[in-house]
């Protein structure tokens, strides 16, 4: 009955420690089939299939990322047309001043949708996965530092609904999960 | 950097300008001017000397003038404003003065400008019947001597510093002395208040010896012109009535060598549009190729010491057909020469001249042997050219012993005293004297002059001399008008005029005001113009207001050609002469030596080699290979690549050849002229000087060892030998071929009557379609539109325009290092090509500057739009707004954007690699030089041709400030001419408003010989080019190559390529791939 | 290096022999052994070697210091830059380190999108080698202007003087381009650093390791809902970058083909350009990583012979490219019947920089020839010694197009020479120190191979492994 | 074994982000206000060497500007007074004044009194004041009102972006040729400045220059 982390805190959940990808991959179909909501693999690397193997859907970030590139893309249009046309215009070698003279402002139209974007898929990325965090319950136990070089896991959380300590260790065993562990906060 | 302007030191002395003197001798001035305009936070923009120093050296003496007003009233009658009368200063307005420079054959009339007491720019005086407001590069130039740092500052005596009253004393000894043993050496100058002291003095003192001295004289001239028509006879050539031309070794185009004024009248005639009178047709032999060459219709390259037998042959022709006994007689006397000519070219001419009879004129230079002269006024004679196209005044000035009769004097010891009055004889005289030796033997010997020279280190006294622009004097102009020369500004270093000296020497007492010039001016003043002007004092206000006294031009003097005399004088022509003959040059950047420290002159390339900073012997493509000399010693690659066909436009590096005449040896760098007579050298003189300033070391090379008082234009017989070692020359140009692109269009005559538009569709132009836009450009809203057109049918070349417009824009002097690296900033230059027959070459000048293109191609790669367009249609340029990408310049097709690559305005051009080390700011008295109108630009800016928007500016303001509280339109906008086009002695750069239908530029714009460069990238200049127009005589052997640098006719119709062999200057030059050679 | 020429098929084990390509890691090797090889080049003691490397780039990059403090002090004038040639060096190199990088970003982006997955073992060093090139390069355009103190008027903000830029200059442009193209660069490689920052975070043991790599590892767990998003943000950028690289020389060489100059206004440079990048960019990643792989042999095993065999061939392509853009430039200069721009071409080859041009043509188009045989494509001591000639190929095309055609352009009056200066020379030099200094740091401090990734290439990555023998 | 960040650290991030927010907002808006001429130039108010109050001057003794700086309608640059501009009057009035020190020393020595400079515009930019005065611009509009300066300071900005708001638009400053000179003039009632304006732009033809070539050479 091991734990990890300080027993006087509260649980953050139980967590297995799996072998292989494929190992991994199976147990998260099953639980998913088992129909808890709180709950999360992890791996060295991104496992092929496993968003289908845990139920969940496509990320969103790919929209929010196209409105950062509108945002970058209309700042552009106003950075360069707001002063050339409106602010101080120019004469400069005899080009126009109105909308005649555009093909000139599309590279920095397009620089300014591709930095935008950028951002936004990073930093987007970065808040939905609630990062950064440097403390996590996690981290309290010792054997999961092996998730970044070739050990897989399975944590399922208290938060869950159907989460009970007794159930959730046996799920976890015989999904053939070793050292089933008690995870605390700290 | 904000600079402080601190007046170079200088004794005090009353005068008009006291208080603002005294306060600007004064140490604590700088902490004035400090305290009152303290430094800005705009150090960076703000570059080099501020043009406000000035504005805040006036703003702080009319802070003075409290002083000033009461103190110094101003003197009676001094400085009588020209044209635009100001009583008194004004912070920041130009006074305008009407002053002259005196020049060896007369003067040149000018207009200073003077800025808060100080003058910065001189330009012609417009009003003056003889120079109609030309000047040449060294009237433009004079601003930078008479600020020059350089210039000796104090009396020496035996080498020690002494005040002026020691001299004061030795001059009165001296005239106790009762003047035995007394003589003078002086320049030639045409001033009657000089003449008329010499000649009291030589009352007065019986024994003087009053010798003068010029080494670029016109000494051979004034014999000739004596024995042929009488003593004291000036020719004066009337080019408007000439329609045939035929010039010996004569230069007569170039304003410094015949002045100012000398050859008007030449440029109306080459107009082909003229109405009437048909366009003049120009002769020219000689041996290198001069700016008149390049204007000449047809050219014979002929060694200079075979002109006599030129002239004999054709004088043969012309005795044949008139049998004219005074040429006959002349002819008879004249001794025959062998020497090879094409005799289709002689009797081609001579037919031409029998042909105009009375419309025709021969010229002969100044230096050429008097034998030669008389033989060519013989001529003239002959074809009824004496009093039509020839006229004879008689200068009244007294005859002078030369340099040649002092130095027997001074050899036999009869000279105890020595006036040098101006020149540098120990530097200049003829070799055989050996001057400096019978310097010696002179006890007292006194050196007047602007610099500390070679004179003045074997001389007991140095007096430092007053600059023109710093004295009272006068001058006769070429054709005697009496013009006047007047002080801009007291002498800045105490200088002393020699009218001091002389009336010093006569007992007179010290004269600060005009007293001198004031008693000529009433001896010489026509009764009838003083009753005219209402007195005296009136007639002498308006002759200083505008410059000069109208009717005193010289009296005209029917020529009688005495045969007898002229004979005896043609006996005596030289002897042939075989081997290789040296010719000496006037130097256009340094004329004979004077201008040795005048680095705007020492940076204005040559007319024709284009290089700066330095003298080089020219020799013929032919000879040189013959002697062995390389046209360039850079290195392997550009072996290879001349091997691969191209013309050398690496930086030159010139071998040394070594020149003996026998007696004496110099070194000197050696390059290939195009067009130069074979077996014939030439080398400008007045390089080479040693220890007199850090400007002149180790420039170029000395000449005058080799000249002899017999033979002042040339030696012949001298030995040349390359020595193997090189010498880098600095270029402004390397590339001489215009490689086929129609830069400068030309066509004879005949094709211009029959096809006046030929040079619109020229080479590329003949066939690429409309050029349209894709969209519509902004409007130039403004009611002016500027622009300029350049004719190229009367640019000589000359580079007027060049140092007006460095002396105009404070366009600062890089040196020859720089300028080897391709880093001139020249905003105005003068393009010169070859083109034809390698051996043969026609040389076209072309000016070249920002050329205010309507879509410029630099404004739009600036990515912080520090280059945009006027509503009036300038290319602008902010220097302040300017980061230095450099893009614009690379952009700019015409190549005319100048960099600053180092802070040239703020160290010293030996110092730009030391950075942070080097001398930070410029000399005060250069600071003074500047223009304050225009920003003086830091370290890396662009700057480019404004078209004098400080003058443009300046005219819309003075419009605005008319106009008041009424309509601008109401108001005309006064006529103003921007500074090259003031300075141009031809007329050739016209600019205004092109939307004014009524402006000369308007006309000239939509003239059919006008075309504009580069039409295909449409970027519309401003600056429109007109064709050059040729007129050659079709029985002239060649005449079927003239007028055909772009090709035969048949050229028009396609690019370049095919006549490229026509239009390089070597032979194995490709200009555009044909395309068998691309691949 | 004797491990590495021996052929593939040597190493194959009788598994990886029925399958049909050959495996992406050699050897077998295991998750464990990649993190715990890989994370043992920064934990373990710094090597000697390393050491030595530094003592000599780290003084060549006070020398380019030295001579840009010189430079600014002084005055452009300090290069050999003058007036027809406004452009010289400066620009060249900065059109020759822009290039490098751009293999980088194409390793990272575009073989990623096609889902190559042997880009892996590669992507983590071209990344790293982007940045550190576009670092050398930002320098020059940086440096290059007359009043660098005046830079900011680049900046478009609001400012008391009410003037603003124009935005029709590509200067600007690429200002826009290349701050652009580095931001993004930066946030590609440290996105794909996060969980090999995790990975040597969970084996370091000294507390400040702990520190410095947790707080960089930004508390990375690797949960599948974490992976998810990863992976979404990972494809966009790359889909950004993609269009990015491609744009960003594009906007380089339209400071020539917007211009009105002879030999630079051509339609045909961003292609051509992009196409030079690439080839360039790829020689210099070879140029850098068969030396690492040297001194890691292990390496061998991720880094395969088959990654150089792939790389050589899109040299030999990319190089056939540019070499068409040289010929065919040519051509339209000729069958384009414009006089100028006939000469300006003409003289590119047979004009006074005849050398710099033939240089160019046989470095780009005749030494990449070499490719075509398999013996030069996997012997690595060939394949890197024939590499070095598009690096100097590639910097002798930037100078042709720029120096050459600036030294003779329309006007002949104006024509002049270009000659390099000891500054603009020490300055060249000094940024390689620079840029070899960077790298080093990098490969001391930093996993230089992607980790999670070369495992998720792994056979027993894939979560149905095996799963045909059951 | 315990995590190696404490709890708390999770709080960083967001603590950072915000701060960076404030930060960046702070120094943007401090740049505007503290950075740009209408900070560093408006109110600059030296010491003169003698204590000259254009308020006694123009305002009590109802002297004209132009009695002093007599050249600003010809010249491009306002000419500071002579000492014998202030001597014409103080050898009679006030003669012992020690506020007037300074002046008669000057008198006596003829040395300058030097003025300490107020306003000041960049060596590059050209500025006339005589096609200003009379074109309808007041000394007002430049240099405020100066006739109630006890001690002169400079009152208006004097930047580029300034001088353009004026170009750009001058019916906002135009007046009526007799009321440049004059401080206090106001449109009469009913009137409106940018009406006046309109009808001298209008009727004078003013469009000034906004391309650097009008101020920049």
């Amino acid at each position: 009955m091991s734990t990890a982390g300080n027993k006087s805190a509260p649980v953050f959940g139980i967590a297995a420690e799996f072998s292989c990808a494929r190992d991994l991959y199976h147990a998260a179909e099953k639980i998913r089939d088992a129909g808890f909501r709180k709950w999360d693999v992890f791996s060295p690397f991104p496992i092929h299939g496993m968003d289908e193997a845990m139920g969940m859907k496509r990320s969103l970030l790919g929209k929010i990322v196209f409105l950062g590139g509108l945002t970058g893309f209309f700042t552009a249009v106003t950075l360069e047309f707001v002063p050339t046309s409106f602010l101080y215009p120019l004469i400069v070698a005899g080009k126009p001043t109105n909308l005649f003279t555009v093909p000139a402002f599309f590279p920095i139209m397009f620089e300014l949708t591709i930095l935008i974007s950028a951002f936004t898929a990073v930093f987007g990325m970065l808040i939905m996965n609630g990062l950064p965090r440097l403390n996590h319950a996690l981290f309290n136990w010792d054997r999961f530092k092996k998730v970044t070089e070739d050990k897989f896991f399975v944590a399922i959380e208290s938060g869950d609904p159907k989460f009970s300590e007794r159930s959730v260790r046996d799920l976890l065993e015989s999904l053939g999960g070793t050292n089933v562990t008690t995870i605390h906060g700290d | 950097m904000k600079k402080i302007l601190n007046h170079p030191p200088r004794e005090a002395r009353p005068n008009i300008w006291r208080s603002l003197r005294e306060f600007e001798n004064d140490p604590e001035f700088a902490k004035h001017l400090e305290a009152e305009f303290p430094r800005g936070a705009d150090v960076y923009e703000d570059s080099g000397l501020s043009k406000r120093d000035f504005l805040k050296l006036m703003g702080a003496s009319m802070a003075l003038a409290g002083v000033g007003l009461t103190g110094c009233r101003r003197p009676e009658a001094h400085l009588v404003p020209f044209a635009k009368g100001v009583e008194w200063t004004i912070p920041g307005k130009f006074l305008y003065y009407a002053t002259s420079m005196p020049t060896r054959t007369g003067a040149i009339p000018l207009i200073a400008s003077t800025s808060d007491g100080r003058p910065t720019k001189l330009e012609g005086n417009p009003l003056h019947p003889f120079s109609n407001g030309g000047t040449d590069s060294f009237a433009q130039a004079a601003i930078l001597d008479l600020y020059d740092p350089y210039r000796a500052k104090t009396i020496l005596d035996r080498g020690k510093a002494v005040d002026a009253a020691a001299f004061d004393a030795f001059l009165q000894s001296v005239s106790q002395g009762g003047g035995k043993g007394v003589a003078f050496l002086a320049e030639k100058k045409n001033s009657p208040t000089r003449d008329r002291l010499r000649t009291e003095l030589e009352r007065n003192f019986p024994g003087v010896l009053w010798a003068e001295y010029e080494p670029l004289g016109d000494s051979e001239a004034e014999a000739a012109a004596a024995a042929a028509f009488g003593a004291g006879t000036r020719l004066l050539p009337k080019f408007d009535r000439a329609d045939v031309i035929l010039a010996l070794d004569s230069d007569f185009l170039n304003p410094i060598e015949t002045g100012i004024g000398y050859a008007a009248g030449f440029s109306a005639r080459r107009n082909p549009d003229q109405q009437g009178a048909p366009m003049n047709r120009l002769y020219v032999v000689e041996n290198h190729y001069t700016i008149t060459g390049g204007m000449a219709d047809h050219r014979l390259r002929s060694k200079v010491s075979d002109l006599g037998e030129f002239a004999r042959r054709l004088a043969i022709v012309i005795a044949g057909q008139t049998s004219d006994p005074g040429l006959a007689a002349v002819l008879g006397a004249f001794p025959k020469a062998e020497a090879e000519f094409d005799e289709a070219w002689i009797t081609g001419c001579a037919n031409d001249l029998l042909a105009n009879p009375g419309r025709s004129l021969v010229l002969t230079g100044p230096q050429t042997p008097a034998a030669i002269q008389v033989l060519v006024h013989a001529i003239n004679n002959a074809l009824g050219n004496l009093g039509t196209t020839l006229l004879g005044v008689a200068n009244p000035a007294p005859a002078a012993a030369t340099i040649a009769d002092l130095a027997k004097a001074m050899a036999a010891g009869a000279v105890k005293t020595l006036f040098i009055l101006g020149g540098n004889p120990a530097y200049n005289a003829p070799a055989d004297l050996n001057f400096v030796s019978l310097l010696a033997k002179v006890p007292d010997v006194v050196k007047l002059g602007l610099f500390e020279d070679e004179t003045s280190r074997v001389s007991r006294w140095h007096v430092p001399a007053a600059h023109f622009l710093e004295t009272w004097g006068d001058a006769r102009t070429y054709d005697g008008t009496y013009s006047s020369v007047q002080p801009m500004i007291l002498p800045l270093w105490g200088g002393v005029s020699e009218l001091d000296i002389l009336s010093k020497l006569l007992g007179g007492a010290a004269v600060d005001g005009p007293e001198l010039v004031r008693a000529t001016f009433d001896s010489l003043a026509p009764a009838s113009a003083v009753s005219e002007a209402g007195g005296p004092d009136l007639l002498w206000n308006s002759f200083l207001r505008i410059g000069f006294l109208p009717g005193t031009g010289f009296a005209e003097a029917a020529l009688h050609f005495s045969a007898a005399a002229a004979s005896a004088i043609a006996a005596k022509a030289a002897p042939a002469a075989h081997g290789i003959e040296l010719v000496f040059l006037q130097s256009p950047s340094v004329d004979d030596g004077r201008y040795a420290n005048n680095s705007w002159l020492l940076e204005t390339p040559d007319f024709v080699t284009k290089v700066t900073w330095d003298n080089a012997v020219l020799v013929s493509p032919a000879t040189a290979k013959a002697l062995g000399i390389k046209a360039n010693n850079f290195g392997k690659f550009e072996e290879i690549a001349q091997k691969l066909g191209n013309e050398i436009d690496y930086d030159l590096v010139a071998d040394i050849v070594e020149l003996s005449d026998g007696k004496n040896t110099i070194e000197a760098a050696a390059i290939v002229a195009p067009g130069h007579a074979d077996d014939s050298l030439s080398i400008a003189l007045g390089y080479g000087r040693k220890g007199v300033s850090a400007l002149m070391e180790n420039v170029g090379f000395d000449a005058y060892p080799l000249r002899s008082s017999s033979s002042p234009r040339l030696s012949t017989g001298v030995s040349i030998k390359v020595t193997g070692k090189t010498y880098p020359l600095a270029q402004t140009q390397e590339h001489r071929s215009m490689e086929g692109r129609d830069l400068v269009r030309e066509g004879t005559i005949e094709r211009y009557k029959e096809n006046p538009a030929f040079a619109q569709k020229m080479g590329m132009d003949a066939h690429i379609p409309e050029n349209i836009s894709l969209y519509t450009h902004p409007a130039l809203t403004s009611a002016e539109q500027w622009g300029m057109t350049v004719d190229l049918n009367t640019c000589t070349g000359c580079n007027a325009c060049a140092v007006a417009c460095q002396a105009e824009n404070n366009v600062p002097v890089v040196g020859k290092a720089q300028v080897r690296k391709n880093r001139d900033m020249a905003w105005i230059r003068i393009d010169r090509y070859f083109a034809g027959e390698p051996d043969e070459p026609e040389m076209l000048s072309q000016a070249m500057m920002c050329q205010h293109c309507e879509n410029a191609p630099c404004e739009t790669v600036c990515p912080v739009n520090a280059t945009v367009h006027s509503e009036d249609g300038l290319n602008l340029m902010a220097y302040n707004r300017c980061i230095g990408t450099r893009y614009c310049a690379n952009n700019c097709p015409w190549k005319v954007r100048r960099f600053n690559y180092f802070d040239y305005n703020q160290r010293p051009i030996d110092q730009l690699y030391w950075g942070p080390l080097a001398k930070k700011g410029m000399a005060d008295s250069l600071k003074m030089a500047k223009n304050p109108n225009v920003t003086v630009r830091m370290r890396g800016v662009m700057e480019k041709c404004t078209f004098c928007i400080q003058r443009i500016e300046e005219a819309k303001i003075s419009r605005l400030v008319e106009a008041g509280p009424t309509a601008k339109s109401e108001t005309p906008i006064s006529a103003f001419k921007v500074a090259c086009q003031q300075a141009c002695p031809n007329d050739s750069l016209v600019f205004g408003d092109i939307m004014d239908r009524e402006s000369r530029v308007a006309r000239l714009r939509s003239s059919e010989r006008g075309y504009t460069m580069y039409n295909y990238l449409n970027a519309a200049p401003r600056v429109t080019y007109l064709a050059r127009i040729r007129n050659p005589n079709p029985k002239m052997p060649g005449a079927d190559r003239v007028g055909m640098a772009n090709g035969a006719p048949h050229g028009e119709h396609e690019a370049a390529g095919p006549h490229d062999s026509q239009t390089s200057h070597s032979s194995h030059e490709p200009a555009a791939p044909t395309p068998a050679e691309a691949h | 290096m004797s491990e590495a020429t021996a052929t593939i098929e040597e190493k194959l084990s009788d598994e990886e022999k029925q399958v049909v390509r050959p495996p992406l890691v050699l050897n077998k090797r295991t998750m464990g052994w990649i993190s715990s090889y890989i994370s043992s080049i920064v934990e373990d003691k710094t090597p000697t070697w390393w050491w030595v490397s530094m003592g000599v780039t780290v003084p060549l990059t006070l020398m380019c210091l030295a001579c840009l403090a010189y430079l600014i002090a002084t005055g452009v004038g300090v290069w050999g830059n003058n007036h027809p040639v406004g452009w010289a060096w400066d620009i060249t190199n900065f059109v020759f380190w822009i290039g490098i990088g751009h293999a980088g970003t194409l390793i990272s982006a575009i073989l990623f999108l096609t889902r190559q997955k042997w880009r892996t073992s590669i992507n983590r060093a071209a990344e790293a080698m982007t940045l550190f090139a576009v670092v050398c390069a930002g320098i020059y355009p940086a440096l290059h202007v007359g009043r660098v103190w005046m830079a900011w008027f680049l900046a478009p903000v609001p400012n008391a003087n009410g003037i603003w830029q124009n935005f029709r200059s590509p200067l600007l442009w690429d200002v826009f381009a290349v701050s652009t193209y580095f931001t993004v660069s930066v946030l590609f490689w440290y996105t794909g650093l996060i969980p090999d920052l995790a990975t040597i975070r969970d084996r370091c043991t000294s507390k400040i390791k702990k520190f410095i790599y947790g707080v960089m590892a930004l508390g990375w767990r690797g949960g599948n809902r974490q992976w998810r998003h990863y992976e979404k943000a990972y494809l966009i950028l790359a889909g950004l970058s993609t269009p990015l690289v491609l744009s960003v020389h594009s906007v380089v060489s339209f400071d020539f083909a917007t211009s009105v100059i002879p030999g630079w206004h051509t339609t045909i440079f961003p292609p051509y350009f992009v196409a030079g990048a690439i080839f360039g960019g790829f020689a210099m990643v070879l140029t850098i990583m068969i030396p690492a792989c040297a001194i890691y042999k292990p390496l061998h095993d991720l880094v395969t012979i088959n990654h150089v065999d792939k790389m050589c061939k899109i040299i030999l392509l990319t190089g056939s490219i540019v070499g068409y853009a040289y010929l065919m430039e040519l051509f339209i200069a000729w069958y384009g019947g414009n006089p100028f721009e006939r000469a300006a071409f003409w003289y590119r080859a047979f004009g006074p920089y005849w050398w710099a041009y033939a240089a160019m043509m046989f470095c780009n188009v005749i030494a990449p020839q070499m490719f075509w045989f398999k013996y030069f494509r996997t012997n690595l001591l060939w394949v890197w010694i024939i590499v070095q000639f598009p690096n100097m190929g590639m910097w002798f095309e930037r100078f042709v197009i720029i120096a050459t055609t600036l030294s003779r352009d329309f006007t002949p009056s104006a024509w002049g020479m270009f000659h390099p200066t000891w500054v603009d020379i020490c300055t060249f030099i000094g940024t390689f120190g620079l840029f070899t200094t960077l790298f080093l740091i990098f490969i001391r401090f930093l996993p230089m191979i992607c980790m999670f990734e070369v495992k998720a290439v792994l056979p027993e990555a894939d979560p149905h492994h095996g799963e045909a023998h059951h | 074994m315990a995590n190696f960040f404490p709890k708390w650290t999770n709080w960083i991030p967001l603590k950072v982000v915000i701060c960076l927010g404030v930060v960046g907002v702070a120094v943007a808006g401090g740049i505007t206000y503290y950075f740009t001429p209408k900070y560093t130039r408006v109110g600059y108010m030296p010491t003169q060497p003698a204590p000259f109050s254009h308020a006694i001057h123009v305002e009590q003794l109802g002297m004209d500007c132009r009695y002093c700086h007599s050249f600003v309608e010809v010249a491009s640059h306002s000419n500071i007074p002579t000492t014998q501009a202030c001597m014409a009057c103080h050898t009679q009035i006030r003669p012992t004044s020690p506020k007037l020190e300074a002046v008669r020393e000057s008198w006596k020595t003829g040395q300058p009194v030097n003025w300490v400079r107020v306003h000041k515009v960049p060596d590059y930019t050209y500025f006339n004041h005589a096609v200003h005065v009379n074109r309808g611009v007041s000394c007002f509009s430049c240099h405020g009102a100066v006739n109630e300066m006890k001690t002169v300071f400079q009152d208006q900005p004097q930047s580029m972006s300034w001088c353009l708001n004026c170009h750009r638009a001058p019916e906002n400053f135009l007046r009526p040729p007799t009321e440049i000179y004059n401080m206090k003039w106001k449109p009469a009632p009913g009137e409106s400045q940018r009406k006046i304006g309109n009808e001298f732009k209008a009727a004078w033809e003013v469009n000034p220059p906004v391309t650097c070539g009008g101020c920049h050479r």
